[in-house]
């Protein structure tokens, strides 16, 4: 049955791409995309009723095998058969990534059909989007790592091709590449971690992998190794620490892909990872330490980026950096379910405040720089609204979703003991209220800094894509009480539904503790937005401005984004084009050099020239070639003609062979 | 009785002389000549080894060896006033047309 | 010195209808006149299918003849035949040449026919007077015939130069024989050779170091070959067929004579002479023809360096060895006739044009024989499905199966160099265009095919693919040949 | 199973001859019959490859429909002919490329008609023969058969230097293939035969030290056609001056002789040589992979990104050989068919460029999606293909490549994902540059998208790169049973029961 929501996204993209791109009316195309992923979001929630009167923890469905089996020998000596099905898996967990996917998803296929309906491929960005959401629902429904891994690849080809969309744009399409490369340095790990889950226990199956994990099979160190292959792919899909770089240069994409791919679905799809494979990574611990490490710091990391961005998409996806760093501090204290509880709630208001944004250029006819705005409030409320609560839900104001999840995470962290982590997770947050209000303030308050264009007067959006809009605005409000926790009088029910899947996790903390925890996010959000206020619309930019011109070398190195990208292209762009060329020259120099005989003993051999032209030199060609042709004109030099040369040769040859023959003798 | 080691050194001397001469000398038709002195010194190895040997085989192998000498003698000279009508030159180191 | 019984002359059937057969070509060339230019070779033709009847029919005796001077072995036959298909091939070439170039062919014809008579005896003689005779007999007309073209003041020169150098390794083979008489005081091979066995080792070798001085000239192996570029390049080109070709098969079939019986107590040495031979052999014929311009020069270094393939085979003896040279042999005879065939295709108003450029583009101009002439020089290279291929392929596995596997390598090494020159031709052939297509007037004389070389040269090829695909058709009666003796 | 009373192998073998025959027979004026027929053949040649596997038996490991006839009595030589899985993809990947070869020619090539096509067709009679001989000789006389007609491809149906690398393309591959005929007369010395099936049966006859110098000779002659670094400088050349239809075969099938050859005849009958032997074998093939990438990445003509890529992408197959594991042996045989199918396709897309604005520099080119967007969509999936994107053929090469490397070296499997990472650099860079951004040349602001003709000939091309993707088991379950045969013989260690 759930084997059927991927089905549908599927046959979309295949209509469409196929046919629709040809003889389609946007109408049609857009039907088509919008059924296909409404119906797969039917079908989501009807897997998801059927799982939740089921009593299975887990529906297991394979279609056929893929790859069949073949003989491996393990790093324990026994031999082990290694066979990939396709293979689908149904569980509390796929069924929270399907609903998001497919729900968020069916939002902004409608939302697209209005912010796209006047561009010329439509058929084909829908095809690509209905490709998109099919290829994550592989990656969360796979069973395996390999049926994972083609959903993984796929998303990351569709995030190429809809970074690139605009192919026209130089920007684009380097930034699509970027994104695909720098994916691929992920997928390195990736490879590396299968491979040696390959060697340490001859299966990829990942509910073979947790038995053999739980039924000790698996040495630690093996664990922690296999365990940080695996996460090095999950920071370049997840955008973390150290592959982060990409995610920015993504907004180069059509918004409502920046909304869906780069915000609520695929770049979640590290932290799905992890979180599915939680047995492994529990079972090493250091890996789980990493996992918050790199979680804390990305978030605080990506959070100060955030204060000097001005354009509007760039501020959302380092915030989507930040916020899926506190992702991963969840899922690295062991509090699997907060960190999937974050997942969903952050899919919610960050694709509201990514379509919101995409409202506001809209609205604006493309305009992206937050200088050039201000004062729109007025303008479209209705926009300014839904932004609102995003950035509120983001911003964790309590009783808005981010609120519950964002705690739970810190909670989590405190109780786990890891205060350091905690005490980044706070900041973060606290960093988080204030550039989403620096957001808000720059364009919504204060003076209209824009020029309205001649024929094109800042408008609001067309119901088709408010009303998305809307109802992520609710979602994003009411998201959080499915997880209101006990202390809030809650029951903490989608905490409990998915430890079906990743186990019981006590944050065990006083119910005093943890009061008073909450008091203090509540605190810093609440103070981060009160500074914003007051620097941005009481004094309008003015501190901000001072505390740049003062301090111009932080400043500009942050704004410069700590001149990684620079430091990536130096380094390994750069160091592999070196390379390159090093190799390429070697090639044409010294191995075909040496081939060719480049020496200079055939060059002057002048004869050669005359005899034979430069362009085809059959002979010359060649390195030995050469050499020989050298020898062949000595040979030719000892031919004199002459009669008595030739006798003495004869001569020299009867005492050669007497030489010889005697020589054995 | 000569000792047969003395033949065949003479044999070999007229052998050696016959050859220095196909190579130094530059005139055809001495070169020729020396070419028959080669033959002859062979025949004067194979006449005498026949004695010693008390076999006529020797001498019949030297009578062979001088019928083919002299349709040597007479091919030779053939090609050589062939040449020399066309060249009109005798010397050897004018047949260099052919080398390389 | 009895003859057996119920054999009388008939093993020398052969030779006396070649015999024949030349003293008919004189006359018909006298008498014929100028009209009949062709009726000398025509005789000589019909000489030389008479005597490979006679030689189908003649039974092959396992003993020697005629006192031991004589033998008529499989293997013997083996070689006549190969004999008489080169000359054959020459005399049909020469029909060609002298139509274009002019010139007096009918003593030409005689003197192949009297050389072929030479050369079938050298291969059957079993006495060393009688190789010595044989082997004069076939020499003094190739000094002629290389000679022969007064037309040609190259041809003269080459007379001269083979001449010379010719006899003065005769005379050293002489000496070299006459020693092997003093050692053993016997001149049959039957006899002298356990002599031989059990006298002084080096006497020996000096005596057979002479013999085979004489043997590696006339097979032009290196460093004896010097005479060979400038006498194929010199002499009229369907005799260099011949030249190139019936002389080295002779001298094949009496150096395994020699070998075997005669010195077959010194295998170690002469295999290592051999050795060193061929592997010299190969390299400086193939790399001395990498740079020549003229096409038939090229060619004449090619048979030096085809010639060093078959020392492989020499070296590595036993019956594998000598099988390989067998075939060898055949199949060299046709690449060879085949190579300098392809010099007397095209005809630029009555001279042949020998330059590897006159080839351009001939692919287009003559496709049928660019495809022989394709397949020839595959054949050369040794590259499959040719009998070149398989030539070598044998010669190298007979090396290898007696642990000469560096020789082996050598041969193979060889084979990839001569890719280079031989594939000049078959690029002029077939990727480049003709220098000029449209002669320009008055400058250039329209050149002209000759239908029968070209079916000459098909014919080789159809001759060297399928013994490339069937080669049992012909290592079958090799094999035979060699487990008679 | 005979057709027309000849035993199918056979007629498989020598169909293309008779092809040949028919197009040679034609009037040179016919230029639509001598394409007609040339076409016919193929795909005729095609449909009867297709018809062994009525009669395959693809449980089997063992080779089937064997074809035995004395040829050479006095050296033991035999007109020995036999499929199994590996032969059998091979061979059906033959006839498919040269009907898409053949295809593609049509409009492409002018001049010569008659010899153009009479190559082509013997060339697919060495090619197939080489993948169906068990007899060593026979496999020699077929591997040198191709030689021939693909020098000639280049040599008149190329571009301007094409005399040079037509001669470089000979002269190489005749050097290695001479050693290899070294090794094969040696490999006879020890075994009195050239039966590989025989060779196979009697194990290891021939004493280690010997095999190492045979390995190093059939290696050269492997490595060379492969070709691996350092051999491999004739490839671009080859590639660049060759007509589109001769570069799609030679990137196709030719390259794929070298490694066939090498797991064929390398790895089982010098079982000894090449256990002591492969993980040198695996370093190059590293090099190669490593190398390939870089130099790719540097290129400024389209063919010869590709030909490097295939450097890269080849050294993948050989490391996948050397890792002498059955997983990584399949992933290795599955990787070849793949390499044939996407760089096949790939130098079809170079053609279709070429063939409109003859030229095929990058920097000629750019913002080609607006215009081409089905050809956009065709070179997309082949530049997917080509680095491993999963669900599409190339992905299950590499993956099984890899996981089988993994047990006998994490480092090797390192190294070589790092080749994909940079596969996925030089190909998509080369994609952007030719297909994103504005048109700037005004030449291509008028190019015609794809022609049903052209598509057609990149149909079967794309449904195989899906199928093999997607459902790769009936490929792999061929090639299971006749793999691990192979490796059961090098590597017994593998396989022996835990200690």
């Amino acid at each position: 049955m759930f084997v059927l929501i991927p089905l549908f996204p599927l046959l979309g993209a295949a209509v469409n791409g196929l046919i629709g791109i040809r003889g389609f009316s946007r109408r049609a195309v857009g039907a088509t995309a919008v059924g296909a992923a409404g119906m797969s979001f039917a079908a989501a929630v009807a897997a998801f009723v059927g799982l939740l009167r089921s009593a299975e923890p887990a529906i297991v469905k394979t279609l056929f095998t893929w790859l069949p089996p073949s003989l491996v020998r393990t790093a324990s000596g026994s031999l082990a058969s290694l066979r990939v099905d396709l293979s689908f898996h149904y569980d509390s967990l796929a069924a929270v990534m399907t609903l998001v996917v497919t729900g968020v998803g069916l939002l902004i296929h409608i939302y697209s059909l209005g912010y796209m309906a006047h561009d010329k491929s439509y058929a084909r960005y829908f095809s690509y989007l209905n490709l998109f959401t099919f290829a994550m629902l592989i990656l969360v429904l796979g069973a395996n790592l390999g049926v994972m891994f083609i959903g993984w690849e796929g998303v990351g080809l569709c995030s190429y091709l809809l970074i690139g969309f605009w192919f026209r744009k130089d920007s684009a399409s380097n930034a699509g590449k970027k994104a695909f490369i720098t994916n691929r340095v992920g997928d390195f790990g990736f490879l590396l971690g299968t491979g040696l889950l390959v060697y340490a226990l001859g299966t990829i199956d990942i509910a073979g992998i947790a038995a053999a994990v739980e039924g000790g099979a698996l040495a630690k160190g093996t664990a922690t190794a296999a365990a940080l292959l695996l996460f090095l792919g999950a920071t370049g899909k997840s955008a973390q620490i150290p592959l982060y770089t990409w995610l920015p240069d993504a907004m180069e994409g059509p918004t409502p892909v920046s909304a869906l791919i780069h915000a609520a679905t695929m770049v979640t799809a590290g932290v799905y990872m992890v979180a599915r494979l939680h047995v492994l990574f529990s079972f090493s611990g250091t890996a789980l330490t990493v996992v918050a490490l790199t979680g804390a710091i990305t978030a605080v990391y990506a959070a100060t980026m955030a204060f000097v961005q001005t354009d509007i998409k760039r501020v959302l996806a380092y915030s989507t950096i930040s916020q899926i760093g506190f992702m991963f501090i969840g899922l690295g204290v062991g509090a699997y379910a907060a960190g999937i509880f974050h997942l969903m709630t952050h899919a919610f208001f960050k694709s509201l405040l990514f379509l919101a944004a995409g409202s506001v250029i809209h609205a604006l006819s493309g305009e992206q720089d937050m200088r050039r705005m201000g004062g729109l409030r007025a303008r479209i409320p209705r926009t300014y609204r839904v932004f609102l609560i995003g950035a509120l839900a983001i911003s964790g104001f309590p009783g808005l979703s981010g609120f519950f999840s964002k705690d739970e995470i810190l909670a989590s962290a405190f109780a786990s003991g890891q205060y350091l982590v905690w005490a980044l997770g706070l900041a973060g947050a606290a960093m988080t209220a204030f550039y989403m209000f620096r957001l808000i303030f720059m364009t919504f308050f204060g003076e209209e800094r824009f020029t309205e264009k001649a024929g094109e007067p800042v408008h609001e959006s067309p119901p088709v894509m408010l009303v998305p809009l809307q109802v992520l605005a609710v979602l994003a409000v009411i998201g959080g009480y499915i997880g209101l926790p006990r202390l809030l009088g809650g029951r903490a029910w989608f905490t409990r539904f998915l430890e079906r899947t990743t186990g019981a996790h006590e944050a065990g903390l006083a119910p005093g503790t943890e009061a008073l925890l909450m008091a203090a996010s509540v605190a810093a959000a609440l103070g981060a937005i009160y500074a914003a206020y007051v620097i941005y619309v009481k004094k309008r930019g003015e501190p901000a401005r001072r505390f740049a011109e003062r301090c111009r070398a932080l400043y500009q190195t942050v704004l410069r984004k700590y001149y990684v990208d620079e430091f990536y292209g130096k380094v390994f762009v750069g160091g592999v084009f070196a390379a390159g060329r090093i190799a390429d020259w070697i090639d044409r120099r010294v191995i075909d050099g040496l081939v060719d005989g480049t020496a200079g003993v055939a060059r002057r051999v002048s004869r050669l020239a005359i005899l034979f032209d430069e362009r085809a030199v059959d002979g010359a060609v060649n390195g030995v070639g050469k050499a020989h042709l050298a020898a062949s004109s000595v040979l030719r030099r000892l031919q004199t003609g002459h009669i008595y040369n030739y006798a003495l040769a004869v001569m020299l040859g009867v005492a050669l062979v007497i030489t010889i023959a005697v020589a054995v003798f | 009785m000569i000792p047969i080691e003395a033949v065949i050194v003479l044999g070999l001397l007229l052998f050696a002389i016959g050859f220095v001469g196909v190579v130094v000398r530059k005139n055809l038709v001495v070169m020729l000549m020396s070419l028959e002195l080669l033959l002859n010194g062979a025949n004067v190895i194979l006449v005498g080894l026949g004695r010693r040997l008390d076999s006529p085989r020797g001498t019949i192998f030297a009578m062979f060896v001088i019928i083919m000498a002299v349709s040597e003698a007479a091919v030779g000279f053939a090609l050589v006033l062939a040449y020399f009508r066309q060249k009109k030159s005798y010397d050897v180191d004018a047949l260099d047309d052919l080398k390389g | 010195m009895i003859v057996p019984s119920g054999y009388g002359l008939r093993p020398l059937v052969p030779e006396l209808v070649l015999l024949t057969a030349a003293a008919a070509a004189l006359f018909v060339h006298l008498f014929a006149g100028r009209h009949g230019r062709r009726a000398a070779g025509y005789v000589a033709l019909a000489g030389i299918g008479a005597a490979g009847f006679a030689l189908a029919l003649t039974p092959p005796s396992a003993g020697p003849l005629f006192g031991g001077h004589f033998v008529a072995d499989p293997f013997a036959l083996y070689f006549k035949a190969a004999i008489l298909l080169a000359g054959a091939l020459a005399v049909i070439m020469a029909f060609r040449f002298f139509d274009v170039e002019g010139g007096e062919p009918g003593e030409a014809y005689t003197l192949v026919l009297l050389a072929m008579v030479g050369m079938a005896a050298a291969v059957s003689a079993a006495d060393v007077v009688t190789t010595y005779v044989s082997f004069e007999l076939f020499a003094i007309p190739s000094y002629v015939l290389a000679g022969i073209f007064k037309k040609e003041r190259r041809s003269a020169e080459a007379g001269i130069k083979y001449f010379f150098l010719g006899t003065l390794s005769s005379a050293i083979m002489l000496l070299g024989l006459a020693l092997v008489f003093g050692l053993t005081g016997s001149t049959a091979y039957a006899e002298a050779g356990p002599a031989l066995a059990g006298a002084e080792g080096r006497a020996v070798l000096v005596a057979m170091g002479r013999v085979f001085a004489g043997l590696f000239f006339k097979a032009a192996f290196v460093p004896f070959h010097m005479w060979a570029p400038d006498v194929y390049e010199g002499a009229p080109t369907p005799l260099v067929i011949f030249l190139s070709t019936a002389p080295k098969a002779a001298v094949v079939a009496v150096l395994v004579r020699a070998m075997t019986s005669l010195f077959g107590a010194y295998a170690a040495e002469w295999r290592l002479v051999l050795q060193v031979i061929a592997v010299a052999t190969m390299l400086w014929g193939n790399l001395a023809a990498l740079t020549q311009k003229s096409l038939k020069r090229m060619m004449g270094y090619s048979a030096i360096a085809q010639a060093g393939y078959l020392a492989i085979g020499l070296a590595a003896w036993g019956e594998a060895g000598r099988t390989a040279v067998l075939f060898y042999i055949v199949a060299y005879i046709v690449m060879n006739a085949a190579a300098f065939g392809l010099v007397l295709l095209v005809d630029k108003g009555g001279r042949f044009d020998e330059s590897i450029d006159g080839l351009r583009g001939l692919a287009r101009r003559a496709p049928g024989a660019a495809a022989s002439v394709l397949v020839v020089l595959l054949s050369l290279t040794g590259i499959p499905p040719t009998a070149g291929f398989i030539g070598k392929y044998l010669l190298f596995t007979a090396a290898v199966e007696k642990g000469m596997i560096l020789l082996a390598a050598a041969g193979a090494l060889n084979s990839a160099i001569s890719l280079f020159y031989y594939f000049r031709i078959g690029r002029a052939m077939f990727l480049e265009e003709a220098v000029s297509a449209v002669p320009e007037a008055g400058s250039q004389t329209p050149e002209s095919f000759s239908r029968a070389v070209t079916i000459f040269l098909a014919f080789c090829a159809a001759v060297l693919l399928s013994l490339g695909l069937l080669p049992t058709l012909l290592t079958t009666p090799a094999v035979s040949a060699i487990l008679s003796r | 199973m005979n057709v027309f009373g000849i035993p199918i192998l056979t007629f498989v073998t020598f169909f293309p001859v008779a092809g040949m025959l028919v197009v040679l027979a034609l009037p040179t004026s016919s230029a639509r019959a001598i394409k007609l027929a040339a076409n016919i053949f193929t795909g005729l040649e095609f449909a009867v490859t297709l018809l062994i596997l009525t009669r395959f038996d693809a449980g089997s490991g063992e080779m089937q429909l064997v074809e035995r006839l004395p040829w050479i009595k006095s050296i033991g030589a035999q007109y020995l002919l036999g499929i199994d899985g590996i032969s059998l993809l091979l061979v059906l990947l033959t006839s498919l490329l040269t009907f898409v070869a053949t295809l593609s020619s049509w409009g492409a090539v002018t001049g010569r008609l008659k010899e153009y096509y009479a190559f082509m067709l013997l060339l697919e009679t060495g090619m197939v023969g080489v993948f169906l001989a068990l007899d060593l000789l026979l496999f020699y006389v077929f591997w040198e058969v191709v030689l021939v007609p693909m020098y000639f491809l280049i040599g008149i149906w190329g571009g301007e230097r094409r005399l040079y690398a037509a001669i470089k393309f000979f002269l190489y591959t005749l050097f290695g293939s001479v050693a290899m005929l070294v090794g094969i007369l040696v490999l006879r010395a020890g075994h009195h035969s050239f039966d590989w099936m025989a060779m196979v049966a009697a194990g290891s006859v021939i004493p280690a030290a010997l095999q190492g110098w045979i390995f190093l000779a059939f290696f050269l002659g492997f490595a060379i056609k492969v070709p691996m670094v350092p051999f491999h400088t004739w490839l671009p050349d080859a590639h660049v001056e060759a007509p589109t239809a001769g570069s799609v075969i030679l990137a196709g099938i030719l390259l794929k002789m070298g490694s066939y050859g090498f797991l064929r005849f390398s790895l089982p009958l010098l079982p000894d040589a090449a256990r002591r032997y492969a993980p040198a074998v695996a370093v190059l093939a590293l090099v190669a992979i490593i190398y390939g990438a870089l130099v790719s990445l540097m290129q400024k003509d389209m063919k010869k990104l590709i030909a490097y890529s295939s450097v890269s992408h080849m050294g993948f197959v050989m490391l996948g050989l050397a890792a002498l594991t059955p997983m990584a042996a399949k992933g290795a045989v599955l990787q070849m068919i793949n390499h044939g199918l996407s760089t096949g396709a790939l130098f079809l897309v170079v053609g279709v460029l070429y063939e409109r604005r003859h030229t095929r520099l990058i920097s000629e080119f750019g913002g080609l999606s607006s215009r081409m967007p089905v050809f956009a969509a065709v070179f997309l999936i082949m530049t997917m293909s080509s680095i491993g994107l999963p669900g599409l053929n190339g992905f299950i090469g590499e993956f099984m490549i890899l996981m089988g490397t993994f047990p006998v070296s994490w480092l090797w499997t390192a190294i070589a994902a790092t080749g994909i990472v940079l596969g996925a650099g030089y190909m998509l860079w080369l994609y952007q540059r030719v297909m994103f951004g504005t048109i700037v040349h005004p030449a291509n602001e008028s190019l015609k998208d794809l022609t049903l003709r052209e598509f057609a000939t990149f149909m079967p091309l794309l449904v195989l790169v899906f199928w093999i993707g997607i459902f790769p088991k009936p490929f792999l379950d061929v090639i299971d049973k006749p793999v691990e045969k192979i490796i059961r013989i090098v590597n017994p260690a593998h396989f022996e029961a835990p200690r």
